[in-house]
Order: C-alpha cells, then structure tokens, then sequence
C-alpha cells in the first residue's frame, strides 16, 4: 500500500515536470503548426541561466528566499528574449512551409543553440542547489521528500491554470484558440495572426526556459542537457495529442505514472516506458489522446 | 429498361440529424437523372453513400443486383459506379496528363508497374485522346493549380470516367463554374456520357440545366425524396415548386467556401 | 553514347561530375597537409576526446586541458624528470584535435581521416568504450600506434590481441572489484547492496563487476533493488524513493559527470546518503563542486590513483599546480589519464629513441612501449596485460568528509594492481566468477 | 512530348566511374564515399517515402536491423558472404516492414513520424538491454567474404566500395524506372490528394505500404554496407539523431531525382568532415547553419540547384 502511494507521488512529481516542459512545446504547435525540435534547447537555456544567477546570488548572500523570484525571472526573460530572436530573425521567414520541413527547421536550430550555449557557458557544470534544500524535507510514508519536488507539483498547477484561463478567460486567449481552431478563417476574420505567432513563440520559449529554471536546482547544469528533455517532451505531447495543453497534462501523467511503476517494480524497463506508451496510445488513438479526427468534406 | 442501380430504404443520420431517409431509388441503363434540392436536402449525402464515402445507417445499395451496400469507395469504383465532386479532386501538383495518367494506370485492371514508365507513349496517347474527348487537351502540360475552375471540373469528371463505368455520378459538375460557362461545360461533359454509354445522375441547383440535360429529375427535400420523375413532371410537381424549384431558380450561388479546402 | 544527343541531355550530368569533382577537391584541399612538413622535427599526434555532448564537460574538456598542458611542457622539456627531455623522441608534438562525438561509425571514418588525411604518427584518445571497440580493428588494419586513454571496457583486451593498441588507463573491472573489497573492509557485516546505474554498457557492466565481486566474496549480501535509468535521464525521484524504500546498506552507483552530480544533488535533497552508504566509483570529479552536497562517510572512487588519491610525487605536484593555475580548477581523473597517455607515449619513444640510438621507427617505439612500466602523475603505471598493451594500476577508495570545512577522503584503502585486476590471459568476468583468484592482496 | 531521358545511360557511366576512381582514390575517401553511398541507400528510400508525402523519423530502425544482420550472421551464425547477407537483410527488414506497416500505413504527416520514431527507438531501448550484443558499445563485425573469397584487411574497404557503388547504382537505376512508374506516381498521388486514389480504385494504405517495405529493405541495404565497412555495430543506429540525420539528407538533396539523395549524401559526409576539421567545437553549429541555409534559399534540395543550371542551359 505505501509503496503504492509512493508510486503516485513519484509518478506526480515526474509529471508535473513533465507537463512543465510538455507545456510550452504544446502551445506553439497548437497554434503554430510548428513541433519545435529546440525547445530543449530552451530548457537549457533556462537553466543555465537560473544557475547562473543562483550562482551569483549566493555568493553575493543575498536574502535567500528571493533568490526564487531571481533565477525564475532570470530563466523566464533568457528564454523569451531566446524565442524573441529565433522568431524574429529565422522562423517568421520559413512561416508557410510544410510541417515536417518546419521541423527540420528547428532542428537546425537545435544543433546551433547547442554550440551558442557551450560558447556561452563553456562545459563546466553549473550548480544551482540552495533553493532545492532551501524549503527543506518532509517524511511521508517511511520515506523522505524533498519539499522542492511538492513545489514543482504546485508549480505545474499553477502553470496549467494560468494557461487554462489565458487561453479561455482573456479576450488575447480567445483569438489563440480561435487561431488553433481555424488559422485560415481567423486571418479571414481580422485577427493578426502574424502577431499571435510571435507572442506564442516567445510565450512558449519562456515557458520552455521557464521549465529549465525550475529544474536546474537539482540538476547538474551541462552541456547537452537539452536533448533527451526535448525529445521526451514530444513524447507527452504526442501522446496527449498535439497541440492540446490538457492532452499535455494527461499526456505527462500517464508517462509520469508508467515510469514511476516500472522504476518500482521492474526497472529494466525504464528505458522503453516512454516510448512504449507513447506507441500504445497512437495504435489505439492515431491523433493522440486529445484531439479528434475531423473527417474531410467533399 | 433494366435497372442497374438500386437503393432500398437507404438512411443516414448522423447523430439526432437524420441527412437522408429511407431513400428508394432506380437507376436505368443509360438514363440521365437530375438531382435537386436546397442545401442540405441529402443530395451528396446520397452520393457519398453510394460511393462508399459514408456507411449508411440503413438501408441497402445494390448494383446490377449485386449488394454493395458497406463497400469501400475502391470497391465502389472496381464495381464500376464512379463519381465526380463539388469540389474538383485532382492531384493539383500534377501536370493534367499526369493526372490523366494516373487515373489510366489506376484503373486499368492490371495492377499498377514498379518498373514499366507510366509515360509510354501508347499510355500517353490514350491519356491524350481522353483529355481531348473533353476538350482539354491544350491543357496537358500545364500544373493542375493553374487550370481555371471549369477546367478543373472537367478533368475530374475526364479522370472519373477513365474506367468506362455503368455509372457516373456528378455532385455539382457546374458549381464554382463561370455563369456563362456552364451550358459549355454540360455539352461536353453529357457528350462525352452518351458516348460511353454510362447512366448518369447529377446534382444541380440550376434548374435551366436540369431540364435541358436530364431525362427524368429526382427531388431531395429535408433527406427525403419527394418526386421522381420525368424532368417536366418532376419540376412541376407542387411541393418541388414550393420547396425547391421556386427558391431556386434565382439561385445561382456556387458553394465557394468549399474551394478554400483543394 | 550517339553523338547527336542534344546539348542539354548531358548538362546535368555534367553538372553533377562537376560538383563532385569540386568537393572532391575542396576536401583534398583543406585535409591535405603541406608535404614536406611531417617528416623531420615534429611529432604529430591525433587527439580525440568529447569536446560536445554530455561527456565533454566532465571528460573531454579536462581531458583536452591536461593535453594541452602537457604537450606544452613536453615541446619545451619542462615536464619533471623523467620527462624532461624537450618533445617525443626530440620530436616536438604537433597535436590535431577530434570531437569524439557522432557514434562508432563516424569515430571510425574521422580515425581514417587522422591516420590517412593528415598522417598522424599516433593518436591518443577514446573515452566512450563503444568507440574504443570499434577503433580497435581500424587501428590493426591502418597500423598506426594508438593509445587508448580513457574507456573503460575490459572487452578490448580480452577479446583479441593487438600489436598497434595500447591502453594507459586500467579497465573498469578494477574499479568495481576494489569498491566491493571496500565496502567489506569497512563494513564486514554488510548484509544488503542496492545499485543505481546507467542503462547503458558502462553503467550495466558496472553493476555486475560490483555484484559479481560481492557475491564472490560474501556470498550472503542480499541484493534489493537494483535500477536502471536512462543515461542522461537527469531526474531521479522515483530511483531515490526506491532506494529508500529498500533499505540497503550500501547503495552502488556508477554514475559520472553530470548524472553523477544530479544524483548526489537528489540524493542530498531528500537525505539518502544520509542514511545508507553511496558508493561512486566515478564520485571523485564532483568532490569539491558538491562539497557540501555529499553525504559524510560517501565511498568515492577516481577510477584509479588520480585526483586526491594521487600519491604525492613530483609529477603530481607538476600537474596539480598548473593545472589549477590554467584552468582555476583542480585536475579530475580524467585530466590524469590523458597526462599518463602522454607520459607514456613519451616514456616509450624516449626509451626506443635511446636504444636505437636515433629517431626511432614505429615499431621500436611499439617494442619499447610493450609491457613498459612507467611513471605518471597518479604513480607508477604497469603495462601487463593484453600481452603488455594494457595497463594496470593500484586502486583506491576512500570515505568523503567535510567535517573541518574542507573535503578530505578518510580511511582511505589502497589496493594494489594485482589485487584488483585479473591475472593476464584470463577475462574479468571469468576472473570475479571463479573466485578472484590469485589476487594478492597486501 | 516524350522527353528522352539519358539518366539510366548516365548512372552506368557513372557506374563505371566509381569503380574505377574507386582505384585510385586514398582509403579514407573511399571509406567516406562508401558510407556515404550505403546512407544514400537509406535517403532514396526516405525520398521515396517523402514523394508520397510521408517523412518518417525512423529510418534508423532498418538501418540499425541491417547492421546488425551483418554482425550477428558474421558473428554467431558464421555467415560472411557479402552478397548473401545483404540479401538477408533486406529480406528480415521486409518482413518487419511489413509487420509493423500493416500499422503504419493508417498513418499521415506528423503522427507516422512520430510512430516510426517510437519503433525505432523501441528497437535502441532493446538493443541496450541486451548485454549478449553488448548494448551500447556494440560489437565488431566479422569481416565479410565474397563468394568465398576472403579478402585481406586492405583489400576489404575496396571490395565493400565497389559492391556499394554496385548496390547504389542498381538502386539508383531501378529507383529511377521505379519513380517513372505507376507505383512510383502513385505515391505523389496520394500525397497529393488520398481521396481522389480512393475513388481511382487503388487504396491508399496499400500504396503507403508497398513503399514503407521497400524503403525499410533500402534501408537495412544501407546498414548492412555501413556494418561491412566500418566494421562495428552499435545501438546508435537505430537512435533518433541517426534518422533525423536520414531526413536532413533527404532535404539536403532534395527529391525531384534519385541521383538527388547520393549527392545530398555524398555533401553530408563531406560537410561534417569538414566542419570536424576546422571547428571542432562548433561543428554542430555550421552543420546547422547548412541545413537552415538549404532549407531557405534551395526548399527542393540541392537537386534544385542542378536542375535550375539546366534549364538555363536550354535557352542558349
């Protein structure tokens, strides 16, 4: 029984960081029709950046408590002010391309971040520890947690909230979704697509960085980070269905939850949890949990 | 004359809207039925029927007397009832020999080569006498997307009919087709029917073409048929003239927002 | 093939001849060095080691430092003695430097391009064992001298027999070997043994050195669980919770870089290496980043005699106090093993160049180098297995302590090279299996 | 109207050229063009895919299976022979093709790629699993013989060259006839318009499939010739970055001819050689600037490049 409730909470814990990262990467192919290879790429950005400010923070020996607000911001502004150049300066002329090719696209750029962050950062590790130890440790079950793993479920809740009622609650959020539904009749109906572009990829970059902020205070901050999360990132969201922020969140569970049952009761299988599950959703439902088949007309 | 299709309480609902009911039709051998009603009166749902693009929720489909109701539309077109749409389906990157080529090769009864070229010039030729038995041979070489609709309509009705079918059913052959084009376009295409030999059907709101081209008129009102007849009958039955005939005959609006899809 | 085929008929193939050609010519070009050049005065060396991915900030990069700074003393006789004689057999060393990444595939073309292209006297390189496994054949085949530094597979060696290969640097089974007599010696009751390693050779092959040892020595240690995440997999709370909830005494891991440093960081957070003994048998390269993050009495490893466990000589004096100087950090395990690479290759072309009494032939260097006992920064180096072609050194480990604010390694153990290497002529796995035998220990 | 078409006459001149450049050409660049070749095997059978509108990242798959075959009949089955093992491995590609593309044919754009992906690297997460293959350092493969020839170590990267330039160019030849064929056609039909080949008769799935097992049987070719000359397998094959990689090559060429993809693969090789040279730490970067560059000023490739000269050509 409590190995079970361990389970949950592990597999929540994973979860939340998942659909984090799941999240950013979800909106911009919603609206964007882009699936964006170097969202990893901003992950680490994200968390290079947090570190490097934690970094600098506490030597400094600032108030600990803020250094939240500090490396958060750090991460969040690097990754918009990422998105910000990549849209600018690359994807708004590839706008209209096909989707594959959209992919190839930000693969390109993937292989480039990788490089710009080894130049910018060098291969040192980065440290940003103190604010994981900083909110302390719970015992739960015979077992110790780290309080900052209940921060990123917090986190997670939060971040999908503001996305759920940004997305349905402000008239900005409304013209997204109605980008989402149809682009075509949106641009028919006024609404600067262009311009919904833009804030959406700078929205998901930060979102994408944002989720390395999060993570980087129990990680060692190296180089290559990125990949794997990336393209563990796509898994989710193929599984929820793409472009879908709740498919992402139920996408991340069921990925979050397989995971933590086979690390706890076969872990050999680890390895193939991801992509298993990933393979079984798209036999049962070929476009993902999420979104439905629309029939052609003719 | 003997029947070659026929359809036997055919029905279809999607969800609490029921598109078509109960719908009993016969087709004969070289007849040219026309098929009107308003918008969403169950026309192409019929069509989409019988072509196996949609399963019907009752009812049953027999051709020559053989049942086959729940075909695939491969299966349909194997059998031999082909169909034109509102929309012209053609392969828009493809030049329009090649899309005559295609539709040649792939319904041939051999299957399709890995080896032997599609453009040999003995398949070339008869794409070509195809393309000219509709008057669009001057088109071969050009890219599909930059044929003018009317065009378009033909070489889908030219690619449809490249089988020798039984059957053809037109959804619309003259929507999306210059006023002034249309009677043209209808003079080719029926042309090109007779010499065949298939039976026709198609849809249209122009009721001028209706009894210029059909021999007999089918009326689609709200999924239900409410005449069958010979065209003049048909067109003055009372509830067709309240229902379709006197809403129509002034209405000329081609369905353009379909278009934004090819 | 008639002559009355239109111009345009051939243009495009033309055009593609043409574009062949002009690449062909632009990579002659840019690879082909000036030709007079290799022959006299200078010793060109292939280095390859990660300078991307994952592996280039724990491994590559270190690795590349202490190359650079040691090719350096080398060309100008600054080196201690025995090294102080100015370049390899008085050739100075000419180094040309190879990303290991792109997989065995790709290591195997650029190996080609480095011997062939750019006709390298010898190269030194190899962190990734699977690289390692499959350079070995080319190396063979293209019969260049090659001194494998860093991987670690014992395979290598004990598969086949190589004329053109050496290996400076001990294989992995020592490490394991040595981390379970450890874990014994100071805890000679140990009744449970959990692991954590990588999904991937390393990392398995790893855990069953460690358990096979275990099992050989006290063959009632219960295994609990032993988890397997992905490389690179970065989150580790689901592994942890286990780890916890089995409760073993010992919890093995053969976690490097950053993995390794996530791990501990994870570990720390949630107090794991608090109450059960973490054993890193790569734990050393995060000892003074993470010094406050590691649990006292953690069991770390350096894959052997390197970075603290370094006996104090002259040649380690050397080599901690530039490198600290250069790169503002202390060296880690894998900046000595690229030194002993070097030291070596020095050490055997010195030694043929004053046999021969001239600049010695490849093959000299190849006699001199087989079976060679040499000194390095981590001490006394002994090529005795794999017909003289592989290394063995003495193993240590010891238990990290913070207590007086600064880290230190406490009851450190050293084990000498036969005591945790296989005798030669016979394999790790067959060696643990059967025994341990004929190790003397002490 | 009929257009005559020299390109079966210009790949046997070209044929013949490889071989005998293959002669005199330095061994590391007879290594690089032999891999560059068995790649190119992989990339026509991506093209192929990609003619049908269908981009699949998980080429690797077959590549890796190929490899494999190579080495585990070399290894432990004691099966050396070149020609007979490419065989072989072509046929088990095609079985599992056929296997996994009863599946896979019900899938379009973004989600066939992602599915061929999850095969892939289902078949990784096995192949590091299994310690008995070595997981993810991989094996040495046996050197391969040919029909009972066993060449010495310096003949073999000449045998290898000349039986991937005898491979590459059969492929190229029927690939050709193959693009200009029903079937070949057929594909571009669907990508272009599905429900139009419903309504021609011909299932689209079918169509999909065919292709799918022809490319998987390219494919485990391409691997095969990669094991053979390199002499090592190794989990990596099967990796995503290895199909990505397929796919940058695809677009790199271009796919308006089948000579495209060997000369997309040919430059690749090159370029990376290149950019490992003169930046070894910011390689990464200059292949991604390539490819960015490729997809900006020349979308079909650099096929499109060769294709435009010609028509210039024609007007003088």
């Amino acid at each position: 029984m409590d190995t079970l409730l361990v389970i949950l909470i592990d597999g929540i814990v994973y979860s939340s960081w998942l659909f984090i990262v799941a999240a950013g990467l979800t909106l911009v192919y919603g609206v964007m029709k882009i699936l964006n290879m170097a969202h990893g790429s901003l992950y680490a950005i994200g968390a290079y950046s947090a570190a490097s400010m934690v970094g600098w923070y506490f030597t400094n020996g600032y108030v600990p408590w803020a250094s939240y607000l500090v490396f958060l911001a750090a991460a969040i502004l690097a990754g918009a002010f990422a998105g910000l150049l990549i849209e600018r300066g690359l994807l708004r002329v590839m706008y209209g391309r096909d989707e594959v090719v959209m992919i190839l696209v930000t693969y390109g750029v993937l292989l480039i971040l990788e490089d710009v962050i080894k130049l910018l950062w060098g291969v040192e590790a980065y440290f940003a520890y103190q604010p994981y130890s900083l909110v302390g440790r719970t015992k739960l079950l015979g077992i110790t947690f780290a309080n900052y793993d209940f921060v990123l479920i917090a986190a997670a809740v939060v971040i999908g909230a503001m996305l759920w009622a940004g997305l349905n609650r402000t008239i900005q959020g409304k013209l997204l979704r109605a980008v989402i539904h149809d682009r075509d009749i949106s641009m028919a109906m006024g609404i600067n697509v262009k311009r919904t572009f833009f804030v959406t990829f700078v929205l998901g970059s930060a979102l994408g960085a944002l989720a390395g902020g999060l993570t980087a205070p129990a990680l060692s901050v190296v180089p290559g980070i990125g990949i794997e999360v990336g393209i563990l990132a796509f898994a989710v969201v193929v599984i929820g269905g793409l472009g879908s922020v709740g498919g992402a969140a139920v996408g991340a569970l069921m990925v979050g939850i397989a995971r933590a049952i086979a690390v706890h009761t076969y872990p050999q299988v680890e390895l193939f949890v991801i992509y298993g599950v990933m393979a079984m959703v798209l036999v049962v439902r070929p476009q993902g949990l999420f979104v439905s088949t629309v029939a052609r007309k003719i | 004359m003997s029947s070659i299709l026929e359809t036997k309480g055919l029905t279809k609902s999607f969800g609490a809207i029921t598109a078509a009911a109960n719908i009993n039709v016969t087709i004969n051998e070289k007849e040219i039925v026309g098929v009107i009603g308003s918008n969403g009166a169950g026309k192409t749902t019929f069509i989409n029927m019988v072509t196996g693009y949609l399963k019907p929720t009752g009812g049953s489909i027999l051709f020559r007397g053989r049942d086959i109701t729940g075909f695939s539309p491969r299966q349909v077109t194997r059998t031999g009832i082909c169909r034109s749409f509102q929309v012209a389906q053609l392969f828009p990157e493809l030049t329009t020999l090649e899309n005559m080529l295609v539709a040649h090769a792939m319904l041939s009864k051999k299957r399709l080569g890995m080896q032997a070229p599609m453009k040999s010039q003995t398949n070339i030729d008869t794409a070509m006498a195809a393309l000219s038995g509709y008057e669009i041979e001057s088109y071969a070489d050009a890219p599909v997307a930059t044929l003018p609709q009317g065009i378009r309509k033909l070489l889908d009705i030219a690619m449809a009919m490249a089988s020798g079918p039984d059957l053809l059913l037109l959804d619309e052959p003259t929507s999306g087709v210059a006023i002034e084009e249309k009677f043209g376009l209808m003079d080719t295409v029926m042309e090109a029917v007779k010499r065949s030999g298939a039976a026709s059907l198609f849809v249209e709101h122009d009721m001028e073409i209706v009894s210029r081209y059909a021999t007999r008129v089918i009326a689609f009102y709200d999924g239900h048929i409410i005449a069958d007849g010979p065209t003049e009958e048909a067109l003055n039955n009372p509830e067709v003239r309240e229902y379709i005939v006197g809403s129509e005959l002034h209405l000329q609006k081609p369905e353009d927002d379909q278009n934004a899809e090819n | 093939m008639s002559q009355d085929s239109q111009p345009r008929k051939n243009s495009r193939f033309h055009l593609t001849v043409f574009a062949l050609i002009a690449m062909l010519t632009a990579v002659l070009s840019v690879g082909t060095p000036a030709p007079a050049q290799a022959e006299d005065g200078t010793f060109k060396l292939g280095l390859v080691t990660f300078l991307s991915g994952g592996a280039a900030g724990p491994f590559g990069v270190p690795a590349r430092n202490a190359a650079e700074l040691v090719i350096e003393a080398i060309n100008k006789g600054t080196l201690p003695a025995p090294y102080n004689s100015i370049g390899i057999a008085g050739q100075a060393i000419e180094p040309i430097i190879i990303d290991e990444a792109g997989g065995g595939t790709k290591q195997v073309g650029e190996y080609r391009n480095l011997i062939q292209r750019k006709n390298v006297d010898a190269v030194i390189g190899y962190i990734s064992s699977g690289d390692c496994m499959a350079i070995a054949p080319v190396v063979e085949e293209l019969e260049t001298l090659t001194v494998f530094f860093d991987c670690g597979t014992p395979r290598i060696f004990e598969d086949n027999k190589y004329k053109y290969l050496f290996r400076t640097g001990p294989t992995s089974t020592m490490d394991n070997v040595a981390a379970a007599r450890y874990v014994l010696d100071i805890n000679p009751d140990l009744k449970s043994v959990s692991g954590i390693n990588q999904n991937y050779s390393f990392g398995k092959d790893s855990w069953a050195d460690f358990k096979g040892s275990i099992q050989t020595l006290k063959p009632s240690v219960e295994f609990k669980t032993e988890q397997f995440p992905k490389i690179y997999a970065g989150q580790y709370g689901a592994e942890v919770s286990s780890l916890m909830l089995e409760k073993a005494e010992v919890i093995h891991s053969s976690f490097w870089g950053g993995d390794m440093e996530g791990l501990v960081l994870q570990g720390a957070a949630r107090g794991l290496f608090d109450d059960f003994t973490g054993v890193f048998t790569c734990g050393e390269t995060g000892m003074f980043r993470l010094a406050d993050q590691i649990a006292e009495g953690t069991i770390l490893g350096a894959r052997g005699p390197f970075g603290v466990y370094a006996p104090k000589s002259p040649l380690n004096d050397w080599l901690r106090k530039n490198f600290m100087a250069r790169y503002g950090t202390p060296p880690t395990y894998p900046a000595y093993k690229m030194a002993q690479a070097l030291m070596g290759l020095k050490a055997a072309a010195d030694k043929a160049a004053a046999t021969a009494g001239k600049k010695p032939t490849q093959d000299e260097i190849i006699a001199a180098f087989t079976g060679l006992e040499f000194e390095g920064p981590g001490g006394t180096v002994k090529m005795a297995l794999g017909n003289g072609h592989q290394a063995v050194q003495d193993m240590y480990y010891g238990q990290y302590s913070n207590k007086n604010g600064k880290p230190t390694m406490t009851n450190v153990k050293r084990y000498p090279a036969d005591c945790v290497n296989p005798p030669d002529g016979v394999t790790s796995t067959e060696w643990i299996k059967n025994g341990l035998k004929q190790a003397s220990c002490k | 109207m009929l257009k005559t078409d020299n390109t079966s006459r210009n790949l046997c001149i070209a044929f013949v050229l490889l071989l005998l450049v293959g002669l005199i050409l330095p061994n590391w660049l007879a290594f690089l063009t032999t891999i560059a070749l068995a790649k190119a095997m992989v990339v026509v059978g991506l093209v192929m895919l990609m003619r049908a509108g269908l981009v699949s990242f998980g080429q690797g798959l077959y590549y890796c299976l190929g490899g494999y075959t190579v080495g585990i009949a070399g290894q432990h089955l004691g099966i050396t022979d070149a020609v007979g093992i490419l065989f072989v491995s072509a046929f088990i590609a095609g079985c599992l093709a056929a296997l996994l593309g009863l599946l896979l044919c019900r899938y379009r754009e973004i989600f066939f790629a992602m599915l061929t992906l999850a095969f892939s690297m289902i078949l990784y997460g096995v192949l590091v699993k299994t310690s008995e293959l070595g997981s993810t350092d991989g094996f040495n493969v046996a050197k391969v013989t040919l029909l009972g020839w066993q060449p010495s170590p310096g003949q073999l990267s000449l045998v290898v060259y000349s039986l991937a330039c005898l491979v590459a160019f059969l492929t190229a030849f029927f690939m050709h006839r193959y693009y200009q064929s029903g079937m070949g056609f057929a594909g571009e039909a669907v990508r272009e318009n599905e429900i139009r080949v419903e309504y021609l008769g011909v299932s689209p799935q079918r169509v999909v499939f065919i292709k799918y097992v022809l490319a998987a049987m390219l494919a485990a070719v391409g691997g095969s010739i990669t094991a053979m000359i390199a002499g090592h397998v190794d989990p990596e094959m099967a990796y995503w970055t290895t199909s990505g990689e397929f796919v940058f090559v695809a677009l790199l060429g271009g796919t308006g001819h089948v000579v495209a993809a060997f000369i997309g693969a040919f430059l690749f090789e090159v370029i990376r050689t290149i950019a490992f040279d003169l930046a070894p730490y910011t390689w990464q970067m200059i292949l991604g600037t390539t490819l960015l560059l490729v997809i900006f000023f020349l979308p079909k490739g650099l096929w499109s490049l060769l294709k435009a000269k010609k028509v210039g050509g024609n007007n003088v």
